[in-house]
């Protein structure tokens, strides 16, 4: 059982506190919590909402309908009103457009309240969003306790302004007495091991506790939260957030890193990730371990900069001159996030190689409540020797053949008596520039030996969920994880044998899952981009031809009744 | 002092007999043993082009990465340590040319770095094109009119943006050159030597001859930490070219003193396992 | 019948030059010519050599084995004498190894002539090499006229210095006397209309001739050649080559050139081009014409930068973040290299979008004879509006919506009552900045229509060479093209029914033929690059995988014989 | 003078109530309607950011191209077509970090454009991190303990690198900026103005309050053709700021003048069939 509530307004009018703090009462109340962002590149004005759906099982998927609308302009109301159930209730601030919007919206509440005057009132205009709060707690017959404390600790920096913030949550509370609908929330409990996290924090996260201790990159929405995520912690963390003068010195300052020893990280979106892609193929050819953080936007160009696409895809996967190993996973919902950056870090390390984290704007700026991730569960890879090791060599090959092609690494000043030179050239064992054929060879082999160690060793099946046998099979990759989940289970409960198969791993591909289920079912990719970019990948590593596609690319991320409609209408009827 | 041949100054190369690069090599050799420092205790830089194959005909830990990037690199290690002596070393091209922007931030983050820029005024490796000092005297075969804009004065810039440590050398010179190169590498902070460096196959203007007859020393009149007199000497080229510390700071906070988190922990040391992370979680709840 | 001769010794020795008089002094007295280079990067030393194939029938391929061997010093000797044929001859300069050399060659004619104390005796010790074109000519009974007036327009501009070379040529030839080796050349007579270029030349020339007015780049081995080619007739052309100071400004400065209203262009090879790959996504979105040639070479990074391979396919493909519009055309050799340029550039007015011309190394420098290019067959397609038009004009779109998804094209200024505006955000017809889904969307499909209409009118299936009926198929694209008709032609010889089709349009990809011609076959692909990366974009398009691939990546162009070893040896044995 | 109403610049925009930008716009239509130039005479290239909006919020050619690239394309028109009114705008993130490689070369290039750059000193449209004129005393969610470079100084940079037009300007002198804006398109050569713009939403140091406290008006007295003194007045920043032309130099050949073959011919205007190519094909016979 969930509910949907969505909060509208524009930039500037304190949508993303609301949103933070509504989250987090509902969440600290022990509810299931998931608030998806939809906003605009302006710091001021337009129109921006927040969705939140909340319910008593875990939820995974935005929804188009909804509940209660808080609507904090005239065009907020416009814009989503269609939205709001029948029994919905419309919640805004008394304004003088009162009558057509009566007219249009017959079957549903409307509960106006100036929640301006009650914020002069208290004495600081500024309070009025959580008049709304208390509005809010109030039609869902929730108690203020929470809500209290969450605003407690959000303002515990300014008494006074704690002070007031919680005259106006009571305030709403009460005003909101004279609303008609109240709405029946199910019995939850405050989980003790939970936490309320987006998909940027889970990649900041991620890479802290992988040890990264650089982070270098140049702002760039919606990759901008993982660079905060770091910098805000730094002190704590004693690791260095640095923003680069550009994304090239980004990327290189973090090779840089890399190559002293330290993990190093970067991260942008793909304006920026274009930017990198000579560094990328030098990491290639160098051999440097380094995690790069791609978080999608629509593009080309600067494109959509504040909303979500999947069409980065092949170009990561492709993106610089020449072949060379490279890892690219495509990050399902937070939690998958936080583990895959992990892993990422440590397969960098590994395989001494670049490993492309791709995530959108969707996952990035989706919140939602986990299971507070097992630290205890992962285990630390370290890729360099030993210093005792290092003691004892006195000529050190930075590309030494070995069986898997991976050779030991050390970093400058580790070793007294040898030092470590590595090449954008193609070079031999030492890592001087060659210009011979053989060596050319056996160096590209020795690159190509890494992955093939990497798919026997360490590349992620997709996974499977459903029934063993199936009439359709979706397949997805990345943060369409969650919609998918949702979809096929509104396909299953109309009577249909659904499987879905979504990748994190996404290159190299792993195929044997997919060799596996394709067979004898209809099968049906799904993605966030205009040409079906994962389809083709598919083609191209084993011939099969995905039978039918499904793509948006209007710069929103898919809800699960949109693409059970889509397969209702195109593949089924 | 170390014996100048563990760093292996007199490899082969690939480099044109005669080339400017030969003797700044040995100079760069001579100053790092007159410092008694180790091979594993410099590391270079560089970016791509003739300069830049320095690493592999020294032998200093290297990092030969790619065309006018050589300074971002050298900023991911002054984060990782800060005991390294870190080398940048390329191309006037690489440097001024591709990696302007990379060199225009970093004086001002004054890392402690050692820039040696080899400053043939001329792109040696590619086949002769204008770099950004080539002068306008010269025609080239992608500017058969000669160049399109003015020259860059390196040393200008420099001083002008606040590097802490300006000075041009001239391979010419090799005690003054490994003077300079010393100086540099013990300046704390940012130091730029842009290095006047003859292209003998296609810089047929800026020749051995050319540059003897002009360069001159500083002497000990000229006062380095003096800015208003620096400025203007920085303006000098032509048929009278000084070569010396043009400018001189002292004391500026350097990168590492803008992240205080870090002190003068030698991050690369530190290694952490996950389970340290915990309060990451516990905020989150 | 042709013969082979190679050119070996150390840069800085004046191979170049040699290479290039002697090409056309073979070209003017009538041969098909055929002249590759193999050098290192660097200015002096080091081992450089150039391969001249000739003969009386067309050549398209290098060749392994040699007839004359001219070595300019001891290095050339040892790596070339394998090479040379039992009854074949080397020659060289005089010096004290002569014993070891005859006792390793015994069937060889070794022929050693002091050429530099010749040099030295007319004067100038740099026309030693001038003194084995004498040799040369000598052996192979061609006469002198057409060397001294090759000669003559080669140092026309300096009276002494030609008198020297024809000097140091006839002392070469009276020398030569004393060798017993002669070579029977086949009757050819100086045909009118032929010319001697390589690809890069002919890029430039196709570029010219399509009227570009703007060329920008940065330099870049192998690709500095087009830049050169330009430079050197920018006055007679008035036109403009810059020097751009980094990769990103040169294709900013083409594109702003494109907008501006005059036909513009830049090239680089794969370290560059990735530096451009944010400005291709623009100029996708922006809808900007623009010629961009990617000269090839071994990657990734630095790489190997004066050798050759075919291995930025996939990337020039989806490089730059998000879908859009784009042509990339793969170029067989030189004459293809013209006619395709000159079709790239107006292909990317009509259609408003970045063709990518994908060349390499092997072809940029080899030098062979052609039928000269008709112009008066050559169409100009102005895609701007007519300044009559463009003057009815008030209120211009630049993005309207038509049938064909291409709007009407007109640069500023051209309108006295209307601007151009164009965006790198999505935007709607005007070019302003939009934010909703239903403009995304339009805008999307708007350039996807473009595509659509490339493919119906403009899109070159590959071509086919070979029997109706084939037990094998070999499939190649760009540069491998001369090499492979050359190895059909063996295996056919060899009694095998052999077919080829050789792609010079790579995407969009054309596949009817391809489809028609794949079945009933053993499909072989060959390329020049480690993955096979043509071979996965047939499998992503068409779901076909080819039966065999047969690569190479040692940096160096296949000759036939190699193609046809790989053949044999992978494939029908 | 022409309406200045025929530039639209009161377009609605996505720019906060109260940013610099709005008055800047205003004075930018003012000073074009009082130059007697229509839109269809302008064309503006800008980068992304706040600032490199404005080709939507005013009638003039635009082309809003990428973030750090406005300089470029530039170039590419300047090549096409002599007689246009080449504007370059964007805000100091997009200028100097991002693009400073491009001024970089672009003022050695001096070509006849004018270069508006909007200085709020940060980066306004990602919310709020240092750009590279963020003084110390701010501290932002990516530089928690303040910024980790010094900050650079326009004025100083294109005096010291030889630009032939030089101003600043602050949008709460409207008057002032609109006669800086027509001097800098009128000048024949690169001319930039760094104009001080209020950014309400993030820079809460910098304010409204902030500038007008500083700024003063250079006076008659002040000879900005006087290199020296530039050079000295371009250090000039915190209690006292002066606006107004610090440095101009007349007279200093333009980009296209490097291009002889040009000559002061319209490219554009040109369209030539590829028959009148017959003598590319001829030389290589
Ligand atoms: C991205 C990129 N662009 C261009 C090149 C080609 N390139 C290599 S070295 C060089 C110029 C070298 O000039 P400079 O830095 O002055 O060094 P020099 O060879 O004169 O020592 C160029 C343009 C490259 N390797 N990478
Ligand atoms: C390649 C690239 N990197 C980063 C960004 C994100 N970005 C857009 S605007 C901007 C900074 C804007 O600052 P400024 O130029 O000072 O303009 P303002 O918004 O302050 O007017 C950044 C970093 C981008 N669009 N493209
Ligand atoms: S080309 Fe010039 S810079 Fe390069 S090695 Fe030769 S002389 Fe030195
Ligand atoms: S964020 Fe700042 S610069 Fe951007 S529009 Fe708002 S006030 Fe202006
Ligand atoms: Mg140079
Ligand atoms: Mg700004």
């Amino acid at each position: 059982m969930d509910f949907n509530l969505v909060i509208a307004g524009e930039a500037g009018q304190g949508l993303n506190t609301l949103n933070f703090v509504l989250s987090k009462i509902l969440f600290k109340s022990g509810f299931h919590v998931y608030s998806t962002k939809d906003y605009e590149s302006r710091v001021r004005g337009g129109h921006n909402f927040m969705k939140i759906r909340f319910g008593d099982t875990k939820i995974t998927a935005p929804k188009d309908e909804q509940d209660i609308l808080l609507a904090l302009n005239k065009a907020a109301v416009e814009i989503h009103q269609d939205f709001v159930k029948e029994d919905g209730i419309m919640i805004y601030n008394g304004e003088s457009y009162e009558g057509e919007l009566r007219e249009e919206n017959q079957d549903k509440e409307i509960f106006s309240l100036e929640a301006a005057l009650i914020a002069d009132d208290i004495g600081n205009g500024r309070v009025a969003n959580t008049v709304f709060v208390g509005v809010l707690l109030k039609l869902l017959g929730l108690d203020l306790k929470v809500a209290e404390e969450v605003l407690g600790e959000y303002f515990r920096r300014a008494e006074d302004i704690k002070g007031m913030n919680i005259d106006a949550l009571r305030k709403g509370y009460e005003k909101a007495e004279v609303a008609k609908r109240r709405f029946e929330m199910p019995e939850v409990t405050p989980r003790d091991n939970q936490i309320l996290i987006n998909g940027n924090q889970a990649i900041g996260m991620g890479a802290a506790v992988a040890g990264v201790q650089f982070y270098s990159a140049y702002p760039m929405t919606p990759a901008t939260g993982v660079m905060n995520y770091l910098a805000k912690r730094q002190n704590d963390l004693g690791i260095v957030v640095e923003q680069a003068e550009d994304e090239i010195a980004a990327i290189m300052m973090a090779l840089g890193g890399s190559y002293s020893g330290i993990r190093s990280m970067t991260g942008s979106s793909g304006g920026g990730f274009s930017l990198m892609v000579e560094a990328l193929g030098f990491a290639g050819i160098a051999e440097i371990p380094l995690t790069i953080v791609n978080v999608q936007r629509p593009g080309p160009a600067t494109g959509l900069p504040t909303r979500t696409e999947q069409a980065d895809l092949l170009f990561a996967i492709n993106a610089s001159q020449g072949d060379f190993p490279l890892m690219v996973i495509g990050v399902k919902d937070a939690e998958d996030a936080f583990y895959q950056t992990y892993r990422a870090v440590n397969l960098a390390e590994k395989y001494q190689m670049p490993v492309i984290i791709l995530s959108d704007q969707f996952l990035a700026d989706t919140e939602i409540n986990l299971e507070a991730f097992e630290l205890d569960t992962l285990q630390r890879y370290n890729g360099f020797i030993s210093d005792e090791q290092a003691e004892g060599i006195s000529d050190y090959k930075r590309y030494e053949f070995t069986e898997d092609g991976i050779s030991p690494l050390a970093y400058p000043g580790q070793m007294t008596e040898s030092v470590v030179l590595i090449d954008s050239d193609e070079h031999d064992e030492h890592g001087h520039i060659i210009e011979d054929a053989e060596t050319r060879v056996a160096m590209v082999d020795k690159r190509h030996d890494k992955i093939e160690k990497l798919i026997l060793e360490d590349l992620e099946e997709p996974e499977y969920i459903g029934p063993e046998e199936t009439d359709y099979l979706l397949i997805g990759w990345g943060s369409t994880y969650g919609p998918l989940q949702e979809a096929r289970e509104l396909l299953e409960e109309d009577g249909y044998n659904v499987g879905l198969l979504t990748f994190s791993d996404v290159w190299p591909l792993p195929i044997e899952e997919l060799e596996d289920r394709i067979d004898n079912t209809v099968s049906i990719m799904v993605e966030n981009n205009a040409t079906a970019q994962f389809s083709r990948l598919i083609s191209s590593e084993t011939g099969i031809m995905v039978n039918h596609e499904i793509v948006k690319y209007d710069g929103r991320p898919y809800t699960a009744e949109e693409i059970y409609d889509a397969i209702k209408e195109e593949v089924i009827d | 002092m170390v014996n100048p041949e563990i760093y292996e100054a007199n490899r082969e190369t690939a480099w044109c007999p005669g080339c400017g690069d030969i003797p700044l090599r040995q100079c760069l050799a001579e100053a790092l043993a007159e410092m008694d420092l180790k091979p594993s205790q410099v590391t270079m830089f560089t970016g791509i082009g003739q300069a830049a194959k320095m690493p592999h005909y020294i032998k200093v830990n290297g990092f030969n990465g790619l065309h006018g990037r050589a300074l971002p690199p050298a900023i991911g290690m002054r984060i990782a340590n800060p005991e390294m002596k870190v080398i940048v070393e390329s191309g006037e091209g690489d440097t001024y040319g591709e990696g302007g922007n990379h060199i225009l931030h970093n004086i001002r983050r004054n890392p402690d770095i050692a820039h040696f820029v080899h400053d043939n005024q001329i792109y040696g490796l590619t086949k002769g094109q204008a770099s950004p000092t080539t002068g306008e005297e010269m025609t080239t075969s992608t500017q058969p009119n000669g160049i399109t804009a003015r020259p860059f004065n390196p040393i200008k810039f420099a001083v002008a943006m606040g590097a802490t440590f300006v000075a041009r050398s001239f391979v010419g010179k090799k005690e003054h050159l490994k003077a300079m190169m010393k100086a540099a590498i013990k300046h704390k902070g940012y130091a730029l030597i842009d290095i006047l460096q003859p292209c003998v196959s296609f810089n047929k203007v800026n020749t051995y001859q050319w540059y003897m007859k002009r360069v001159y020393e500083l002497g000990d009149d000229y006062d380095p930490t003096d800015y208003d007199t620096a400025i203007k000497k920085a303006d000098e080229w032509g048929d009278n070219i000084p070569i010396g510390i043009i400018y001189k700071a002292e004391g500026v906070p350097i990168f590492r003193d803008k992240h205080p988190q870090i002190g003068d922990r030698a991050l690369v040391k530190e290694k952490k396992e996950p389970t340290e992370f915990q309060a990451l979680i516990d905020e989150m709840k």
